[in-house]
């Protein structure tokens, strides 16, 4: 697999199409990226949280969807207003919820959720209960904060968990008290099982057994699925076509592109970046050399989807590309044009076929994470396409561990790796997160939590229009402060974006229905991803 | 001692099928009686290992037997033909008529179990029909008949000396009263003192049970003390063989008068050694 | 080294040493030669996943690379991890192996005490750890973790060959005749070693082939190379037996396979020389056979005699 | 120094050092282990302060304390039997973790090495036995088995078998699709058997090689030693002469090599794990130097020091058994 | 090294005083300590023969080892030409130019991955006696001294394509190499056949006329010692028990263990006694 950090941040989907099937006592079997040894842990504030948690036994305010430009689904929450500076929001919950303990859900235990010392965020000045309403209460306009708030964080019961002393020590691993569809019942170092939720707010779940296992080779998932013995489960797979195709219909397959691939490029000189990717002419030539059809074509197999330049994911963000910004990214490779750029910027090509400035050569070294295969192609082609544009860039390969201290310290020439994806219809998450000169640090200095920057782009023009941008709720007005963020970032490409990258599920459609369809992505539908995973467990029917 | 023949062999030629073959044995006859020490001389690499194994038809590849006849003469008056035994027929013959003590007896016994389980091996191959408590009697009265003491049955090789392994394999060879006794230089790597203890006690051995000795060894002094009759050997041919006494007061054949010469004697002369910058 | 006593050495016309030797000279030069005459290992211009054919004899990859082409060159790679690491770890046993068991002494017993800790301390998970200590891991320094990491088991064998050299009387002889103690370790010892030494290094190279592989297949062999672990770890990742192309996944394995075998038949060859005991016994049992002797080479002897 | 004391010292040094070395390898990996944990969990949303602190907590590197101090508490920790926990699989202990899976890979790699020792020194006894035949000529062929890469036919094992040809499982310990965890059933019994075959049968094929050629020459050497000339000049039964006097003593020198490979049996089997999804110790010990998990580090490389001497210290004791010459010596 | 400082031909002796070994030897978990030599004086004449006999183990090796500097002796001194003999350095050297030896196993001592040619060459150059060119010629005339001729066919061959006699000449010829004064000879044939022991024990008694050198002869064989020296040492269990002129000691033996071993040396002149001995034995004991 290569797709990096799937995130959350999420808008949602009013869609509440109930499954066409009944209950069925077939175990569904899920492999949602858990290696064996399975450690059971069902706290959602533990750094090793097993996926059935979230979404399967807690749930949040809110399920967005990150495919659409729509309203988020209601959960625990069922409405929310802000007053009009975004200094607070008021979110009226759901009655008549019940944990599975029996206890009434209540106002408390969301207040509790957001207060106590792991969850609270800093943004957050407050959280008091009003009968059914919860008013949060935020230090500034907290608009770009809705997602985190109704749709990222778990609400869990306030009489089990303030009993526990250190919340991020505990495992939670025996009858974990949610409000979710599901129930836990067992759990090995090999697998873990889970039974519908009888008495679930949304009804009772059709699919009565949930059986989630841990698998150590994405080969294994793979053959595990083709031979049917996987029922749900989100990969990187070369050739899905014929997957599904052989398996005779059994087999459903949804692609949904949404997380950016780019090139991180350590940018900035003044804080301390090396290396010749420094310059913005060598940047945009590189840009330029690109083949990204190639690209997708051999090393994503066709899966990926083209990227704009400005970040906002084609189709469902396009309402917030600026006039006169390109929509897609060219997709053959123009080493001519590289060329005349390097060339306009004093750059001269050597006997060797490399151009270089004052007697240095242009060299760049990509790195990307071993074993993430589609990356580890692309990076080799693009070491060719550069090539061919006189640009002498060597791809090479580096483990987690060292791909991720890299990135977090800065140092690195080029780096190939994903942008999270936005969970909501508006690019200002990876414009805050990703451009702003406020979420980086200099070379040497490691990012800090919620510092996303790592090609330490630092630009006072973008760091003032995402000031203004977090500050609004009003769209033409973000639109403008965009169209600033946009000409920039396109100019000075701190990442050359390549392609956005597909994110492959398959699930098993000869024994269950009701999953999201081409025509009805009412979720998001990797196995992996919470909440979404949760509402569509609750969603699903035998056949 | 009869002139009653107990093994006879005729015209034996071996090869090594190595290349180039090796005739390491050519073309050699031989009577043996019963009851006689018979020696047998000649240097290094002329053959006599060869031929004794050829005797008892324990040539391994690449050694060829390439010709002549092996007749065992029985007690019982039968004659067997060595050279067309049946595989079964001569593992049964082997041993019971003619043991051996190997040239290597130092290494002649399995390092990994006790001196007892070889000697039970024996009995138990050959005689199936003795009880347990028949065969520890036996082993301890082979071992004494040596003069090892049997408390040393559970002892395993590498506690034994040198000249006590020696004795325990001479031990083992005797367990099923053979008629023939082949003695592959039995003594070489052992000290005199202690060989002459060995001599001694083969020496007596035969004369209380009456089996004949082919014994081999580089050592013509050695021979000429203990043996009947002597055969010298040279490249695979007996060049000579008479009484030890003829031998050794009218040896005809040039060879064994060289080795002779080769020894200077003890009390008397000094044969063909010139020490002629001697000052005492 | 005269001819004497070399020809002395080698066993009389071998098969296994004839089959081990086409085979590793016939690998090595392909990796030599072929590299020349393939296209560019790294050209992605050809259509991808072709099967076997004539444009490409053992088809290409999921990136259209040229699978013969990449063999060749990681053959070129692969071959110099192998020699590099083998040549490395038998200095290494030689230094802790033959010094150890010649000088002896408090010498021995440092450098035992350092061959027992990696003895004890299991190579391939200090591989693991060491390469991915090692960011920038060039093929050099794989080998070069590969030999410094494999050389205990070959130094424990020299040293005791040494211990039981050392006593030996041409060596008590060099003393008396005042040869300096390094001399007689280089020049009385070690030749007399070299059957050995060359055994250990084809084990050595074999070895070291092997486990790049398997670093290749945890991501953690060489960087920016062609080898046949990479070859193979590539073919996985791009699920090339799921996807049907077997040529992409089954060539580098076979190719290790038959390496090894190759060296492990001269390995078999050099260990005749050294056993006298190996050499003889079973050509003489086939010579006799052919020379008509019915002789079945077990304990239970077929009559040898042969038609007079 | 007295035989039996430098053995014990022997034991003891090494034990120290490897100890030592296996405190101080993780300490040198890249990266700072409490970022890369914060960046993995940074995949799943923003994190608190507080779950920061937390992390720090658990990785033990407060920053403030030297490394000679961490090293003694490292040995205080040892002593009292704390082996720390897992940050990976948190916050199960690493003792639970390799307690769980040290009977899977002693019974999988442990069993399959056993099976092929005791194969490959049969048919390696048997084929030196025979030599000069036509079982000789078999022989070179092992040597391509014993060259094979492990894990390549690791894959093509599960391509044939049970992929394509559906006989074998896939993946796990056990069938993990019908049973919640270990039990006390037949059925369980031989759903681990199943299981357990293949990765068992790919052992068995890469290693019967190597002890079938070890054995097969000691076995061709000791058919000329004086003492089984002896044995067949007794005219003892083939039999006899075969097992008591040959293979006995030709299978002395193969039981070191026996002991070292058990003792890496613990390691030995990561990839193989790895292609199985099987629950074993060396898979663990990957994941944790892929995540920097100090504790599971520090422990999987202890135990696999303490299962080598442990083996190297039981085939002193083997051997004292088949051979007695060394019942003194050692 | 020129020659001023080596006493070519000098008058000196060796001279051994009170030499002991012992050695720690191990059994089960216990050691011991094993007396190897004990107390053994002797003095080494040039053109004097001392013969060192005695049974298997009774320390003759190692008094010939620790005089060849091979081991340590525990306690007692060795002098050469008055002086106790150096450990280390040149005066080491100096030493071994004067004492060299003879190992019992011709086909061990030598190197077989080293010509004849080489093993002469060494301890020439090594000890200064010829150079460069000359030493060519000089290891062809050592090989003639020890009547291989022709020396250049010889001075080509390897250990193993000669047979055990020629080997031992070459053992011998590299200890004359040096220019030693004194040879120490460790059973110089008993590891060859009987029809070529005789010649090289004659070739030895030759040199040693002729380089007027002093020897120490090792061996079991009490006809041979007889014969060949002058002095006869027998040695028991590390103990010099009986010291004497040779036929003195032969056939005048005073110590019971002298006559033990004299009476254990065969002795073809006595042939058909044994025989007889234990028919009598046993008609005695019927
Ligand atoms: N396995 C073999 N292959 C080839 N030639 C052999 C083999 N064994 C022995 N020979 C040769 O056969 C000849 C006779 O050997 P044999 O062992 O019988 O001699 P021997 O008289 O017993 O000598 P020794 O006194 O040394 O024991 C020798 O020339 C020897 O080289
Ligand atoms: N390195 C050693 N370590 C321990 N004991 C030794 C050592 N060398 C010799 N010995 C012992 O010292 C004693 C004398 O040995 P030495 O070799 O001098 O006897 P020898 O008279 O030369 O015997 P042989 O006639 O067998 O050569 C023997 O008991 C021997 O076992
Ligand atoms: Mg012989
Ligand atoms: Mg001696």
């Amino acid at each position: 697999g290569g797709g990096d950090e799937p995130s959350d941040n999420n808008t949602a989907d009013a869609g509440n199409t109930a499954a066409a099937g009944g209950a069925t006592d077939r175990e569904l079997v899920i492999w949602a990226g858990s290696q064996t040894p399975i450690a059971p842990n069902f706290n959602p504030y533990s750094p090793s949280v097993l996926h059935l948690a979230n979404g399967g036994i807690y749930e949040t305010l809110f399920a967005y969807n990150k495919l659409k430009d729509v309203p988020p689904t209601p959960m625990l929450a069922t409405d929310f207003t802000w007053n009009d500076d975004g200094t607070e929001l008021d979110v009226t919950i759901r009655d008549g919820v019940k944990w599975n303990d029996g206890e009434d859900f209540t106002a408390d235990d969301v207040v509790y959720s957001f207060t106590n010392d792991t969850a609270k965020p800093d943004f957050l000045k407050d959280a008091t209960a009003d009968g059914n309403t919860v008013k949060f209460a935020f230090n500034e306009a907290a608009f770009a904060n809705e997602f985190q708030v109704l749709g990222s964080t778990y609400i869990v019961p306030e009489h089990v968990f303030s009993k526990q002393g250190d919340l991020t020590k505990w495992a939670n691993d025996t009858d974990p008290v949610g409000t979710g569809p599901y129930l836990l019942a067992t759990a090995s170092d090999a697998a873990y099982t889970a039974t519908a939720n009888p008495d679930y707010w949304g009804g009772e779940p059709k699919v009565e057994k949930l059986r989630y296992l841990g698998i150590d080779a994405n080969q294994s998932a793979e053959d595990l699925l083709r031979s049917g013995q996987i029922d749900w489960t989100t990969m990187f797979v070369p050739e899905p076509d014929a997957l599904v195709d052989g398996s005779g219909g059994a087999i459903g397959y949804l692609n949904t592109p949404i997380d950016p691939t780019v090139l991180y490029t350590c940018a900035n000189a003044d804080l301390g970046c090396t290396g010749s990717q420094t310059d913005v002419a060598v940047r945009q030539a590189l840009s330029a050399a690109i083949g990204r059809g190639e690209l997708n074509e051999k090393a994503w197999v066709g899966l990926a989807k083209e990227i704009s330049p400005t970040f906002a994911l084609l189709g469902r963000d396009d309402k917030w590309i600026a006039d006169g910004m390109p929509k897609a990214i060219d997709q053959e490779a123009d080493a001519a044009k590289a060329g005349e750029i390097l060339e306009a910027a004093g750059y001269t090509k050597g006997a060797d076929g490399f151009y270089a400035k004052d007697g240095k050569p242009v060299t760049l070294t990509l790195t990307s994470v071993d074993g993430w295969t589609d990356y580890n192609n692309a990076a080799k082609l693009i070491e060719e396409q550069a090539k061919a544009a006189g640009i002498n860039l060597s791809a090479s390969t580096v483990s987690w561990n060292e791909f991720s201290d890299a990135r977090q310290s800065g140092n690195f020439e080029l780096i190939m790796g994903g942008v999270v994806g936005t969970s909501i219809a508006d690019p200002f998450q990876i414009y805050h997160d990703w451009f702003g000169g406020e979420s980086t640090q200099p070379v040497g200095t490691q990012l800090e939590s919620g510092e996303w920057n790592f090609s330490r782009y630092s630009n006072a023009d973008v760091d003032a229009a995402i000031l203004a941008a977090a500050a609004t709720n009003d769209e033409d007005a973000k639109k403008a402060a965009y169209a600033t963020i946009q000409e920039n970032i396109v100019r000075d490409l701190p990442y050359i974006p390549l392609v956005v990258n597909a994110t492959q599920t398959f699930f098993n459609t000869k024994d269950y229905t009701g999953w999201p369809t081409e025509d009805d992505m009412f979720m998001f539908p990797p196995s992996w991803q919470g909440p979404s995973s949760g509402v569509i467990l609750s969603k699903l029917a035998g056949k | 001692m009869t002139s009653e023949a107990v093994l006879t062999a005729r015209n034996v030629s071996i090869t090594y099928e190595v290349n180039p073959p090796v005739h390491a044995v050519k073309d050699v006859s031989l009577t043996l009686y019963r009851g006689e020490i018979l020696g047998l001389a000649g240097e290094s690499g002329c053959g006599k290992t060869t031929l004794a194994y050829g005797l008892n038809r324990l040539l391994k590849p690449p050694a060829v037997l390439r010709s002549g006849e092996v007749t065992f003469h029985d007690e019982s008056g039968t004659d067997i033909d060595v050279v067309a035994l049946s595989k079964e027929a001569l593992r049964t013959f082997r041993w019971d008529k003619v043991s051996m003590v190997f040239q290597g007896a130092m290494n002649s016994l399995n390092p990994v179990i006790s001196i007892r389980s070889q000697l039970h091996d024996v009995l138990i191959t050959h005689r199936p029909q003795m009880r347990a408590q028949e065969r520890d009697e036996r082993a301890a009265e082979l071992l004494t008949l040596v003069g090892v003491d049997p408390a040393r049955l559970d002892s395993f090789a590498h506690e034994l000396s040198g000249g006590m392994r020696q004795r325990v394999m001479i031990a083992m060879a005797l367990a099923l009263h053979p008629q023939v006794m082949i003695m592959d230089e039995p003594t070489t790597a052992l000290d005199v003192v202690v060989q002459r203890g060995i001599l001694r006690e083969i020496m007596r051995l035969r004369e209380q049970l009456g089996f004949a000795v082919i014994f081999i060894t580089h050592d013509l002094p050695l021979l000429l003390e203990i043996s009947d009759r002597i055969a010298v050997m040279l490249q695979g041919e007996i060049v000579e063989l008479d009484e030890a006494k003829n031998i050794y007061e009218r040896p005809q054949h040039p060879y064994t008068q060289k080795l002779l010469g080769s020894f200077p004697s003890l009390l008397g002369e000094r044969g063909d050694f010139i020490r002629t910058g001697a000052t005492s | 080294m005269a001819k004497g006593a070399l020809r002395q050495l080698l066993p009389s016309r071998s098969g296994k040493l004839t089959t081990g030797l086409v085979i590793v000279i016939g690998i090595t030069l392909f990796a030599i030669i072929a590299p020349f005459f393939t296209q560019n290992p790294r050209s992605s211009q050809n259509p991808a996943m072709l099967p076997p054919g004539a444009d490409h004899l053992l088809g290409t990859t999921s990136l259209g690379y040229d699978v013969f082409a990449q063999l060749a060159e990681g053959a070129r790679s692969s071959l110099l991890v192998g020699v590099t690491a083998g040549a490395i770890a038998i200095v290494l046993s030689i230094i802790f192996g033959i010094v150890a068991g010649y000088v002896g002494g408090w010498t021995d017993a440092g450098l035992r005490l350092v061959t027992n800790i990696m003895l004890v301390i299991p190579a391939i998970p200090l591989q693991i750890v060491v390469a991915s200590y090692l960011q920038k891991r060039s093929l050099v320094l794989v080998a070069v973790i590969l030999g410094v990491l494999g050389w205990a088991g070959g130094a424990v064998v020299l040293r005791s060959m040494a211990l039981s050299l050392r006593t030996r009387d041409y060596v008590s002889a060099a003393k008396v005749a005042g040869e300096k103690t390094w001399r007689i370790i280089l020049v009385e010892i070690m030749p007399n070693l070299l059957p050995l030494l060359a055994a250990q290094f084809l084990f050595a190279v074999i070895l070291a082939i092997l486990n790049e592989a398997g670093l290749s297949y945890l991501g953690l062999g060489p960087n920016n190379s062609i080898t046949w672990g990479t070859i193979l770890n590539d073919a996985q990742g791009g699920s090339a037996l799921t996807r049907g192309a077997w040529w992409w996944f089954v060539p580098p394995g076979v190719l290790i396979a038959l390496f090894g075998c190759g060296m492990s038949l001269i390995n078999f060859a050099i260990d005749e020389i050294i056993n006298p005991k190996l050499r003889s016994a079973p050509q003489a049992a086939k010579r006799v056979r052919k020379a008509g002797g019915d002789v079945v080479v077990n304990a239970e002897q077929e009559p040898e005699k042969v038609n007079a | 120094m007295t035989f039996f004391l430098r053995r014990i010292a022997f034991y003891a040094v090494t034990l120290w050092a490897a100890v030592s070395l296996n405190f101080l390898i993780p300490r040198l990996l890249p990266g700072d282990p409490v970022s890369i944990m914060l960046a993995r969990l940074q995949r799943n949303g923003t994190i608190s302060p507080a779950m920061e602190r937390s992390v720090r907590v658990l990785l033990g590197s407060s920053g403030d304390t030297s490394m000679f101090q961490d090293y003694l508490d490292y040995w205080g920790r040892l002593f009292r039997g704390d082996l720390g926990v897992s940050v990976t699989r948190f916050p199960t202990p690493v003792a639970d973790l390799i307690g769980g899976a040290l009977p899977w890979t002693v019974g999988l790699i442990g069993v399959s090495t056993v099976i092929a020792f005791v194969i490959g020194i049969g048919l390696g006894a048997w084929a030196g036995w025979k030599r000069g035949t036509w079982v000789d000529a078999i022989i070179p062929s092992t040597t391509l088995l014993q060259s094979l890469p492990y894990f390549w036919l690791a894959l093509l094992f599960v391509f044939l078998f049970a992929v394509s040809w559906g006989i074998f499982p896939i993946i796990g310990g056990y069938d993990v699709f019908n049973f919640n965890g270990p039990e006390l059933s037949w059925a369980f019994v031989g759903s681990v058997i199943r299981h357990a075959t293949l990765p068992g049968l790919t052992i068995v094929v890469s290693s019967v090689g190597g002890w079938l050629l070890g054995m097969r020459n000691m076995m061709v050497a000791t058919l000329s030693e004086d003492y089984v000339t002896t044995a067949e000049a007794k005219g003892l039964r083939p039999r006899r002469v075969f097992m008591t006097y040959a293979t006995r003593n030709a299978v002395i020198p193969s039981l070191t090599g026996f002991g070292v490979s058990l003792g890496f049996v613990v390691s030995g089997s990561l990839i193989m794990e790895r292609v199985f999804s099987y629950p074993g110790l060396g898979k663990l010990m990957i994941d944790a130097v892929g995540n920097n998990d100090y504790s599971l580090m520090q422990g999987t490389f202890l135990i696999i020091t303490l299962a080598v001497l442990a083996a190297l210290f039981i085939m002193d004791l083997v051997q004292g058994l088949i051979d007695p010459r060394t019942r003194h010596h050692g | 090294m020129s020659a001023s400082q080596v006493p070519v031909g000098g008058t000196g002796v060796l001279e051994v005083k009170n030499l002991v070994k012992d050695f720690t030897v191990r059994s089960g978990w216990k050691r011991s300590k094993l007396r190897a030599v004990n107390e053994v004086s002797f003095t080494l004449e040039p053109g004097k023969t001392i013969a060192l006999v005695g049974e298997s183990g009774s320390g003759k090796s190692t008094v010939a080892r620790m005089i060849a500097q091979l081991e340590t002796p525990t306690t007692g001194e060795i002098h050469l030409d008055g002086r106790a003999i150096a450990r280390h350095g040149d005066a080491l050297a100096r030493y071994r130019h004067a004492v060299q030896m003879v190992f019992q196993d011709p086909f061990a001592s030598l190197n077989p991955y080293h010509t004849v040619g080489h093993h002469l060459e060494r301890p020439l150059k090594i000890h200064g006696v010829a150079k460069g060119d000359d030493l060519e010629p000089a290891v062809h005339a050592l090989l003639e001294r020890v009547n291989l001729t022709p020396g250049e066919v010889f001075a080509a061959k390897r250990p193993h394509e000669m047979s055990g006699g020629q080997r031992q000449r070459v053992a011998i010829a590299r200890a004359l190499a040096p220019g030693a004064r004194f040879l120490v000879a460790d059973e110089p044939v008993s590891m060859l056949d009987v029809s070529i022991r005789l010649g090289v024990l004659n070739l030895l008694a030759r040199l040693q006329r002729e380089e007027n050198l002093g020897v120490l002869y090792i061996t079991h064989d009490l006809a041979t010692a007889r014969h060949f020296s002058d002095e006869i040492l027998v040695m028991y269990r590390g103990n010099v028990v009986e010291r004497g002129p040779s036929d003195e000691v032969i056939l005048n033996p005073q110590h019971d263990y002298t006559k033990t071993l004299l009476a254990a040396a065969p002795e073809p002149s006595r042939h058909g006694k044994l025989r007889d001995e234990v028919r009598a034995e046993l008609a005695g004991n019927a």
